[in-house]
């Protein structure tokens, strides 16, 4: 087995050395009844041809997003990501490594996340973020957990524009946790009424902006009346691009700020693994969860950095820690801190600015076709169309005529009863033609 | 040389990617443009490889040397694994497009689950789970979902002390009080102790086996057995299956749910803490609590129910994250797994634990071996008995043997034990490589009781950097880079 | 453009440095009518996103190997290269680095190239190997022009079954150097007579074994014959698998081995970069062409390799050098070497005679089909087949079904008036489905 | 630590690849069975993948730093090319598959030949030359075959003293004899010395321009003419296309025939010594006697022609070699060149130039410049005049740039001046990188100025080897490991 190392002679030879008669001998203690179970079901093993045969004929079973004109977002987005940046976090040095438990020889990883954080903190508009979460849901219901701890409230607002994928992991947390979520529904053209659902019990208030619709969400009112109730504004974003051209939460007075990086650096991989971004304000850094590298000196004076804070976490402080994470999304993490040290501020507006301009193009087309409705005013790179009939339908029928047109609302949240609503996004990736294409099949399936 | 922060090198002006120009447009953001400067800086890609070229040379991965980790099992990385994980129809489909245009991800996801499930003897896997915290989260989630339907008011926990910190950390993050079970003198768990603690209070018991002093839980089946009878349930941390894969089923010791870190057992890349995986197997009595989504097959293919209280989800104890898992990982480990087959898994099962044995016999003589009576699993725990008199720490032999070319072992865990080095060398290690290590132990060994304090006091000495101040860090955390201020004109 | 670090500003600020008014100053010695010129009918900078669309649809303008059943050899060979390889030629270190002059910063490359020369003589049963040519035809070509150098005379034989596209870079080199070549006729069922083209003038016979048709040769007698002569013999072979599981050139007598090494390590790529392999005796070795690594110490006693008899090479020797190669195939050395070590001894064993069997199985299919015959009794894993009409036809008509079957003799040497011969290679990645669609194929269009 | 030898490390009876079994059959080796054992050591893979990751890390790339080459032009990679050359649809066609299943592969090479005609202002393209010193083999053969071809016999070749040494074999190799023009105080070709030289025997002149002293000829004009009205060719050497690549078209300059090396001017990665690819364009003059393959267009798509005398190649020369040239390098390039567009290339050319004569201001001071009174072009040449006194050379320098983390510059060439020092900085550094270079080399020259003679006669120190002996390595060749033998029995 091209893996192991071992020959039979060494085994020979390393059992000797043990003093054990064979190996079944270092397996005593396990029950001689249940030692080495039958695995008929499974085969033996393969070459590594026929594994990228095996593998390689499933692949072929799907259809890929760069095959066909793409619009799907909806909390994952297609965008180009330089070749760069792939090759890079292959490197050894980063891919086979360990979490800097010894920093001494791994300022490699403790550096690039300190870049991150900063960054992180930087587009968010926050003060501190920490070296990263699974996903941007499942740090949207640690920031929820967070929240909690810091007011000693226990009852969260979730706004019913948040996507239904991050509000049911916060409930489902939240139930687990002996939690209160009180979830408003959803207003799919935008402006939900948030405030009146704010009182003296409210921990915090969970909103994304832009929203599961599209639609871009004013905080200031939100923050201002929580911070008032002694509530934290929680901001969500699914699509970190849209930080590049419209106010960041920080600036509108949010407490924490988490939200799904993948779209810089990280490939769509059906869904995962993602990279969770999680930001907040100094103040409350020691309440916050996951991993943070610091800044320090080694022995000889040297600038170097470290994890820090980790009497916060689980290794030490056990049933006390802040979450129970410890792996989490380093080497996403570094896909999306390269990427966006790439793009830089000039790249990174330039990239937000032709992905709203793509989804201006895109909606002008789109509602064009006799029947379909744009729902949004204001939006980023992602809007909702109303069509005539089930959403599930069109979409099939679209995906059959070759163009993947979006994520039907109905999908994500199937008892909501908004079942002729499709989530669009557009991003650097579409051309004219791909719109064109849309447009046309849309015309054809609505026809 | 030194390598600056990317906010030291960079310019907010300079960017390494060109982008087409939107031309001119009339933009719909509602008057909510971010107006302040990003401070982001930017690098031209000639210097931004340069930077992470040389970052990354200040690390030291599995395929830079040894990498003796206990509990954290750093194996050989395969790049075919990679590779596959690039295929376009695995790389590039997006969790929402129709189901009929991902059968393909779909299928695999399920003929992974089937290799689990064998693997187990269990019933069910719930595959979402983002890595092993998050597994055992679901996992005593599904438990406690199970006592709701069963109308059971369980509120204890109870977790031997030698446990992993993210153990009682879970059980105390959806509200169960942790009880502590001690370890008997030859390291493992005392049946009777856990006898006496398991009142109906009881909700779970969680275990590692093969435990954190890398001994097999050798009365695991009649602890299982009182568990059940108590009406509660077993917990399995799955951070040790690697010493067992392929030669025990868990199921068939009595297990209701466990979580498999794909990112240890099966291989998938550690990148430096993550991303990981954690499916989580489920038995029999906990299976209807799995989350959504499930994948269920009908007449015309693979189908996902992605909603609670669906069919195929009646019971489902909700939603663990956005989307459908980790599925980058799935592919590397399903690659890994049909590389090595079912008798590829055994044998490195077999050869883990033989090699984790024979380090324990090469330095038994020099280091002191706590609880040698039994076999050591696929890992080998020392104790720092063999350090008294010498003035040095468990953390000096670890620095110092990053001066000999290799990454620290475990240190200080499992608590039980007293200064614990915990070495664990995966099936990845040739002979020779693992003499090279036992070489290098006994030679510090050695210097340690010869008393060449120097060599482990400084230590290291010939890495990136030396001993860093981590109180420092901490006492006044500095967690980002901030503009230096201008200093204030000096007056004239 | 992403790829140039100056700004506008580091310009103004280093034409200042230099005290030159414009960049155009810089450029005085040009004159001033040519500077500049249109260059209307080029486009400008393209981002990454649009190259990967031109290129991607000029690359899905070809059918890959990999796509269909595969039996296409002749010179290159379609293997299945391990993962790491490809991963570890890719390494910044390795791809970026340049020709190991400066010994003390290039020892990964040196030592490589060491094991490589190693490697190589193992495999041919040579003494001595250079550190790789460009590929084998250049290899082969170059080798007659050594053996002109060492026997003083400058006439060369050249049998009639090696392969076309080396006997013309053989004779145009010759040509144009002033050399007399012998070239004998093909005998494609093997056979030829060698020994009676030898003269007292003859510097060397050049003989590749497998030849072009796949027959493998004895070469001993004509090594014999060539010693007596005074001649040397330069042995060829195109498929270095072959060397796995027949007897080595340098166990036959040749004193010259060379050959493309594109099997072990490297893709088909369209015909290069290959790695041409040259192997000779110890007493040869000044007045080998190539790149040589050797073995030595530092200053501080420490073992370590440079690039060594420099005083072969043109930068040294200009006019006098035994060859003008300067930049080689270090990279595609690299994959050869690295993939021949994952392979070890059991591993390419096994390998060769995985092709071999894959081989006689292919023959024993198609020789069933009407009016088809196998021409050779030994071979390797390429043999030939003989087809009623015309193989270019034939070759034809299987792709249009969706198989490549091979490469027909008369494209390789139009004028030999050898019209239905197809050269068939098979390897390890044919399966059983791949050899029965060939032959279903063939039967269809032969019927 | 370091790395054994695969030989030391690997053992006969480990492999790293898993192969299907061949199952029983009957051999049709016709009794050429291999008997003797191969002696090749095998390494499982997570071994092979350390041993080759350790020896990356003892070399030094462009990745790890500035890389001032002179006439070597080590510039920025772009994996994006990388990645280009890696499609199936070019890396996986055999160059013997039908035509009509490449044509993506045939236009590519088209395409990229329009690119280097349009850029060079020539007529055709010889695409197959393997490296620059094969594609002025092939320029040398074409320009041997048009005087064959109008009945000329000329054996001479000129060749200016300041030429690479590629260019005096090369002519040797076919048999020219060499004649040496020798530099002019500027540095640069008298045209006078040219004529004079410029007998009816004289078949070519072949020059470098910018040439190696980093100069533009600016007298070309009036060689080329002066060249063509003798009868005879002008070659140019193609290695410092990189300062004028966009600026000026070569062709209207007189030349007839030019390589152009893909891995300096185009990017390719030079990977620690090839493969390069070394096209040659032609002039009107020697177009028709470009080496088969070429390609041409008909109705039905483009077609290979691939034997002399064939039409479309009837006054070939010949074949340069097997196949069709070096089509993964071809892939690179043209992605290179898309990426950077005509205004791209210009700019870039621009660039180089400029950080060229930036660092020939910014050292001017403290290091001697020969041929100062003209601008430099994308090189700026030292020599070692400012080292007088200080009892080191020019190659002291050299190795103690190491120790500054840098590759040395190219030293000893040309060989027109004293212990020559020829950096080309190229147009992939930035301005702070070029800054910290030209600090790098100051603090030098201050410190052999003051005599640390021990910082420059040991260096480098801080390398993975000290200073190597070369003469010991040619002195008694060890090209290759060989068994130990065992030690004789000591007599009893």
């Amino acid at each position: 087995m091209r893996y192991l190392p071992l020959t039979p002679e060494d085994r020979t030879e390393m059992l000797a050395r043990i003093g054990a008669p064979s190996v079944d001998a270092l397996f005593a203690d396990i029950p001689a009844a249940k030692l080495d179970p039958a695995l008929a079901d499974l085969p033996a093993h393969k070459t590594e041809l026929s594994v990228e045969r095996t593998l390689g004929a499933l692949s072929a079973q799907n259809v890929p997003a760069g095959s066909v004109p793409f619009f799907v977002g909806a909390g994952a987005y297609r965008h180009h990501v330089p070749a760069t940046v792939d090759h890079l976090i292959q490197r050894s040095e980063f891919l086979t490594s360990y979490t800097p438990y010894q920093p001494e020889i791994a300022q490699g990883t403790l550096q690039y996340l300190f870049e991150f954080q900063t960054q992180v903190g930087e587009l968010t508009g926050m003060e501190v973020a920490n070296a990263s979460m699974y996903d941007g849901s499942t740090a949207a219901a640690e920031a929820v957990l967070m929240a909690h701890r810091v007011t000693k409230r226990r009852k969260a607002v979730v706004a019913g524009n948040v996507h239904p994928h991050y509000r049911e992991t916060i409930a489902t947390l939240s139930l687990y946790a002996d939690d209160a979520v009180v979830a408003l529904s959803p207003v799919p053209q935008g402006g939900e009424d948030i405030l009146s659902a704010i009182d003296g019990e409210t921990s915090c208030v969970v909103v994304q902006s832009p929203d599961v619709f599209g639609n871009i969400v004013d905080l200031k009112p939100i923050a201002e009346k929580a911070h008032a109730a002694g509530a934290l504004l929680i901001a969500v974003f699914t699509e970190v691009v849209s930080l590049g051209l419209i106010e960041p939460p920080g600036a509108q007075g949010a407490d924490i700020v988490v939200g799904e990086g993948q779209s810089i650096g990280n490939p769509l991989t059906f869904g995962g693994p993602y990279v969770g971004l999680f930001a907040t304000r100094q103040k409350y850094v020691r309440q916050m969860p996951g991993r943070l590298a610091g800044e320090t000196v080694d022995a000889s004076g040297k600038r170097g950095f470290v994890l820090t804070l980790s009497t916060r976490e689980q290794h030490i402080r056990r049933e006390k820690a802040t979450s129970n994470i410890c792996t989490n999304s380093g080497l996403c993490a570094l896909a999306f801190t390269i990427h966006l040290t790439l793009l830089g501020e000039t790249g990174l507006r330039k990239l937000a600015r032709l992905n709203h301009a793509n989804a201006c193009k895109l909606a002008d087309k789109l509602a064009a076709v006799p029947g379909v409705q744009v729902l949004n005013s204001a939006f980023f790179n992602e809007f909702t169309l109303r069509v005539p009939g089930k959403a599930v339908d069109v979409i099939e029928k679209l995906a059959a005529k070759g163009v993947l047109g979006g994520v039907p609302y109905a999908r994500l949240a199937p008892k909501a009863g908004l079942d002729d609503l499709i989530l669009v996004a557009a991003t650097e990736i579409n051309t004219d033609e791909d719109r064109a294409a849309y447009a046309a099949a849309l015309k054809e399936v609505l026809a | 040389l030194e390598e600056g922060l990317i906010f030291e090198i960079g310019r907010t002006d300079v960017t390494g990617v060109d982008i087409e120009d939107a031309g001119d447009f009339t933009p719909r953001l509602g008057g909510h443009e971010r107006k302040a400067d990003l401070g982001l800086p930017g690098l031209a890609e000639p210097e931004a490889m340069r930077h992470y070229v040389r970052l990354s040379r200040m690390n030291y991965g599995i395929d830079s040397g040894l990498f003796p980790l206990g509990s954290c099992t750093m194996k050989h990385n395969p790049r075919l694994n990679e590779k596959m994980a690039r295929l376009p129809g695995f790389a590039d489909v997006h969790p929402l497009q129709p189901v009929s245009t991902v059968q393909g991800a779909l299928a695999l996801i399920k003929e992974l689950s089937r290799w689990l499930l064998s693997l187990t003897g269990m019933e069910a896997v719930a595959f979402t789970p983002k890595a092993g915290a998050h597994g055992e989260l679901c996992g005593m989630m599904a438990i406690k979902a199970a006592h709701i339907a069963n109308g059971q008011k369980r509120h204890i926990v109870l977790v031997p002390e030698s446990a992993h910190g993210t153990n009682p950390a879970t059980a105390a993050l959806i509200g169960y009080e942790v009880k502590s079970i001690p370890a008997r003198a030859d390291g493992t768990v005392d049946p009777a102790a856990v006898k006496a603690a398991l009142t109906p209070e009881v909700a779970a018991l969680m275990l590692t086996n093969p435990n954190t002093c890398g001994l097999f839980e050798r009365d695991v089946v009649e602890i299982a057995e009182a568990v059940h009878a108590a009406g509660a349930y077993f917990y399995a941390d799955g951070a040790n299956f690697n010493a067992i894969l392929g030669k025990v089923k868990v199921g068939e010791l009595g297990v209701d749910a466990m979580h498999i870190n794909l990112h240890k057992t099966f291989s998938t890349p550690h990148g430096g803490g993550g991303p990981g995986a954690g499916p989580v197997v489920l038995s029999k009595a906990l299976a209807p609590f799995a989350p959504v989504p499930a994948i269920v097959a009908d007449g015309a293919g693979l189908k996902l129910v992605e909603d609670e209280g669906e069919a195929g989800a009646v019971q489902a104890l909700g939603r663990m994250s956005a989307f459908h898992g980790q599925m980058g990982m799935f592919v590397r480990a399903m690659a890994w797994m049909l590389s090595h087959g079912a008798d590829g898994m055994k044998q490195a099962s077999e050869d883990a634990v033989l090699s984790a044995n024979y380090i324990r016999a090469c330095l038994g003589d020099v280091m002191s071996v706590p609880f040698g009576e039994r076999p050591a699993m696929h890992e080998a725990l020392f104790d720092d008995a063999w350090l008294e008199g010498t003035g040095l720490s468990t953390l000096d032999i670890a620095k110092a043997l990053i001066d000999e070319g290799y990454h620290p072992m475990t240190v200080y865990f499992p608590l039980v034990v007293h200064g614990a080095m915990l070495i664990e060398p995966t099936e990845s290690e040739s002979k020779a490589s693992l003499d090279l290590f036992i070489g290098a132990l006994r030679d510090l060994a050695f210097a340690a009781k010869a008393g060449e304090k120097e060599r482990f006091l400084g230590a290291p000495h010939y890495a990136p950097r030396r001993r860093l101040d981590e109180t420092r860090a901490a006492r006044a955390p500095v967690l980002r880079w901030v503009k230096p201020q201008p200093l204030p004109e000096a007056a004239e």
